[in-house]
């Protein structure tokens, strides 16, 4: 790191955006916002801007991808052209398609995909400005847009990342912090279930860094989770209920 | 293609719009309400959003630095690019640009360059070798009819709101300097698109009326009242006298339209 | 546009080429020159080339592409590698994907594609050498080749493009023209059924310009028509005759 | 696939065959009939069109500059290319090359370069910096068997006429000069492809003898009457006597043919 | 598909790991035998193979010259390709990389990246301008399970024995002189997944057990024992105390297997 | 070719690898070398190391490409990025195309591909180093392969190239002497059905030079025979007899 590079956080503990180490980013959660969707959720995670929109469970195209068993999820990150510095070709990257694939597998969890064979769902998620932690910010919405598409979930998924700036532990890193710092570990959590469905880290922690993020991390996400419902307000109440009673029959 | 709307339906709106009527109860040559929301994407250089009724397309537009091409060794480069981004339609699949982004792109492209909006000369940096590259990315999110006026006028405002890197050129090396110069427009073409069902013209088809829908010609007019653009699309025909009225009909809405744009 | 240039029409109105302001090119029409097409044709057009084929209406492949209602139009305007100044790659390229949807678009309403549900027909456009108006000239051709499949059609389609020199509005314009001038209108016309099937524009065009374009372009259609059909000759009489019988049904 | 035969008609051609008879009535040693059209395409630098009974090919030669490969920095570059044009026949189908456009190129392409026909030294404008690239461009516009044999001839055909731009390099910059300089070739090299059907070995197969063949053996022979290129396909064998045998009678064939080349 | 066991065989395997046994016989935090061979293609810069019981990995290095990353302009670049060969399981298909190699990949490349192994400013040779690129290509042969501890493994044996072209520069141009020297890695990364069956974690699955697999956690150690990148994969899920558990035991296990690697 | 340098053979007919002019390269052949495939078999013939998977005969994705008649063979040659001198991109060249395309046609001659309509078999080849000749050792091996997996076989196929140094014909080029030489002559052989099934030439022979060549080649395919039998040992044997009985049928 550049000796004249300001630090990334003080003294007091206080990082270049004002924050504390354990303070979240502004979090802004809509759901509903997409009329031709059967689910969908917008998301504002500091200066990330996250559009989900969800449909099915409906045939799958090309047939032969269906399975008799169970619904297939499908997923895809996307990064919208202008949503980073340098202008990105809309060709899907290798990037892209590995986090296409986290994501899905951060999101089966919470699925009852037995119940659905035969059939697909695709999560379809666009980022249109990227600010660091867009892969968390994109789990979070694309549950939200899940639940509003009506489909049973076992709970919601919530996601963000903690990471290691400077000597410390941090949670919810931005664009700099995670270029400039020495770690970034991404969770997805179902926090009724206690269930981290997404770990993935780049840069070196020692264990006890590592156990710290990662509670930090977790209970990161057990602050979004309330704002999420929140978003979902009388809808998901409605939903959970029907997911209650099937899961009990 | 859930997207498809009952023969019964299509029967439905062509009857109301022999008579003069819509399905919202708007006249013929009425837009629906328009919101333009400017600088939305603080990372791109310039940005938009556009409702059209419930038609939503975002463009972003990004400056780059590159080659010019051999033939105009003097002057940047408009890039136009459409995405029909799955989550806007269940009719929308993911992959490369089929023909329908394609010519969306192409027709954006055209309103701009032959207005010639955009003084190509000034995004020469060093002549034959490094100019500005204008990428203008047209991202539809919903799709509720009329993807091409709504783009146009978002691209439109888009670049009106975007800002020029500033450079210098310092030992024969480019250095992009801090600040920003705002682009400046030299014409602010609108685009038209006008749907013939039966006999009747139509602006700015929904959705559903784009089924029903014989043929469509979308024309890029100028802030003088000339037109610099057209393209006629679907699978009917136009007669000569229609596309008069229709050229007569986009001139009039394209005026009313600007009032939109901001500058 | 340059000083030095020479004027692309001089005072007396004659332009570069010796034409006249409302004068076609030299045309020449054949049909039936492909033996393993269903039907064919080739144009020259000035300088323009161009080598159309017709396969179906059969069976469509792949299948689903098929529609249970109607017979599905394919079409395919593709340059030669060798056609244009510099060599172009034989991968379609932007341009060439919309030309073909619009040159698809405006031979669809000479057809009567309900006539044959389940079915696909294609038509193959080569440009051997391009100088200008080549997707009229394809549509001028294309038009002579579905007819010489036998297939019913409402009307022959003709194209003729329009557009503005100087300060002159002139009928067909060759590369140079084109390129320099300062409009271009193609249009594509159904002269029995007083049709416009492809209209497009770039450049600056008054009001009054505007219609004298249109005008002028339509009637250039109208000149060609009558050697669209002198080439069917016999055959397209025939045709004729099938056709006018179906549709008086 | 409709251009599939019939069993019937298939064992009919092989019986005929085996008497050392043709459908059309030529022996199993002669070429149909072979018209060269030359200089067709202007905008080229160099075209031809070859007349094979009913097969024809159009080759165009386009000339321009590039960089030369590493390990040959004083060596133009020689790039062929053949498409299946899909209005050549309902078997062909628009997309990128497959197999037998990929063969059909390279065997047209090994003809020219191992037979030294283009002296790649001579289209080197500056060392290890810029070179002209000569793309040959088989353009396939119906197929009725032989392709092979027709694109290499109309290729040669096509070389023969081909004009180099003029060129001269005033302060370290490449100029395109006016007029042209015919592109003079060492050697016309001629490709003849012998089918084996049954015992027999057959030239010039029509597209009905392709599908009873067993399989064909495409060598590329110059002036002096040595063999420089060879190529097997189909999904049979030779013997090594009949391989002998097909590599006399291209000899003899090839000399036939070089005659309807023009120099 | 053909690789797909019954449901019955999954409930044997899963009830078998509950009691903490497995098909073959190992403990649940037993590897396969692991023998690994360096050098074995002479052609590449590097080059290793791993045998993890049947499961086979052939990593070749090779070393080009290239542009280095516009905001790294002092370094090399290194560049990780995994190709899933269709011969190494009859459920790979050949075709461009789907998510499972870009994935397994994409976890190689961050092994090696996190933990710093390559001195990338040592493979500048012109800052800005050329720099080394090293190609790891992960290629593998046989597939039996836990691809990416084999392909990890392999890729760093691989790098232990890449050696470096000498180079000199020579009025401004880069020469490649003779001889090679050792590229030397400044840490050797191990990587451990640990699967989740039930409740149990399970170090190195075979195919059948990853079948009935959870989910998986891949952790990169470095020497000194600290992890420096983590993939978590597969459809389920583990408790924060789990992770806690799993990133103990590869700690453990990574010491174990960085033992096969010679330095 | 450079005076400067060194000749490809001295005048005592000695090769620059100290070869005679018609000595084959050393030759190691291994059968059944891969767990997962039905058959296979691993080549080293001189620095051409090189790999064999044989998958069925099974059921054919995409199912439109099996035929009623025949089992279908497939065919890809791929050369590893790290098997030449410059990386190779993954992507298949046009160089592998061709190659697929020909060494599956020297394999379709061996085999009763009638005997199991409907079907598909296919062979894939990965060149993990290539020193001269990859094509004819990938044949030599893709037969063993084809053997291994227990489909009945007219002959095994095995291919050896011939070519021209200097002025000399000699035996089983390798990279160097293929690329400074004056020609290369890639042979495939059926031994016992004296066929060939796989003939290339690329540079200049002599009528009697080429004549040599080819017997060169044909009895260097002949040399190579036992040991492809060799290697093959008792399971060879075992399937050989299964074939008679099944084509005397």
């Amino acid at each position: 790191m550049n000796d004249k590079q300001e630090k990334l956080i003080d003294k007091k503990g206080i990082r270049l955006d004002g924050r504390k180490a354990d303070e979240l980013r502004p979090l802004k959660l809509e759901v509903g916002v997409l009329p031709n969707a059967d689910g969908s959720a917008y998301v504002e995670h500091g200066k990330n801007k996250i559009l989900v929109g969800v449909f099915g469970p409906r045939e799958m195209h090309p047939k032969h991808l269906s399975r008799p068993d169970r619904m297939v999820l499908r997923c895809r990150y996307h990064m919208a052209p202008f949503s980073v510095q340098e202008r990105k070709s809309p060709a899907p990257s290798r990037r892209e398609v590995e986090l296409s694939k986290v994501i899905r597998e951060s999101l089966e969890p919470a699925l009852f995909l037995e119940l659905y064979p035969r059939t697909g769902i695709d999560v379809f998620i666009e980022v249109l400005q990227a600010d660091g932690g867009t892969r968390c910010a994109s789990i979070t919405a694309a549950a939200l847009a899940l639940a509003d598409s009506g489909i049973p979930m076992r709970d919601l998924v919530v996601a963000c990342a903690a990471g290691k700036i400077e000597d410390t532990v941090v949670l919810d890193l931005y664009d700099a912090e995670d270029k400039l710092g020495a770690a970034d570990v991404p969770v997805a959590y179902m926090p009724n279930l206690n269930a981290i469905t997404l770990l993935q880290m780049d840069g070196t922690l020692t264990p006890e860094e590592f156990e710290k993020a990662v509670s930090m991390a977790t209970d990161g996400c057990k602050q979004i989770y309330p704002m999420q419902k929140e978003a979902l307000k009388t809808k998901y109440m409605h939903i959970k209920e029907e997911t209650q009673e099937e899961t009990e029959e | 293609m859930s997207t498809l709307i009952t023969k019964v339906r299509q029967r439905q709106i062509s009857q109301l719009i022999e008579k003069g009527k819509r399905l919202d109860d708007r006249a013929l040559t009425d837009y629906r309400e328009i919101k333009i929301e400017e600088g939305l994407i603080e990372r791109a250089e310039g940005s938009a959003k556009i409702l059209l009724g419930k038609t939503e397309v975002l463009v972003g537009v990004k400056v780059g630095t590159g080659e010019p091409f051999t033939d105009t060794p003097n002057e940047g480069v408009l890039t136009v690019n459409a995405e029909l981004v799955p989550l806007a339609s269940p009719s929308f699949e993911p992959g490369p640009p089929d023909e329908n982004s394609i010519e969306l792109a192409r027709i954006v492209d055209r309103g701009i360059r032959e207005s010639k909006t955009i003084d190509n000369e000034k995004l020469c940096i060093e002549p034959g070798k490094k100019v500005f590259v204008v990428f203008v990315d047209v991202y539809v999110l919903n799709h509720d009819g009329n993807l091409i006026d709504a783009s146009a006028l978002a691209a439109v405002s888009a670049l009106l709101n975007t800002k020029m890197p500033n450079f210098e050129i310092k030992d024969g090396e480019v250095k992009i300097k801090q600040g920003y110069t705002p682009l400046s427009l030299r014409s602010h073409p609108v685009t038209v698109t006008i749907g013939k069902i039966g006999d009747k013209l139509v602006v700015d088809l929904g959705l559903e009326e784009e089924q029903v829908m014989d043929a469509r010609l979308s024309m890029a007019v100028k802030d003088d009242g000339n037109i610099c653009a057209i393209q006629k699309g679907g699978s009917g025909y136009f007669t000569p006298q229609q596309i008069i009225e229709a050229s007569k009909l986009a001139q009039e809405k394209a005026a009313e339209m600007r009032k939109k744009l901001k500058w």
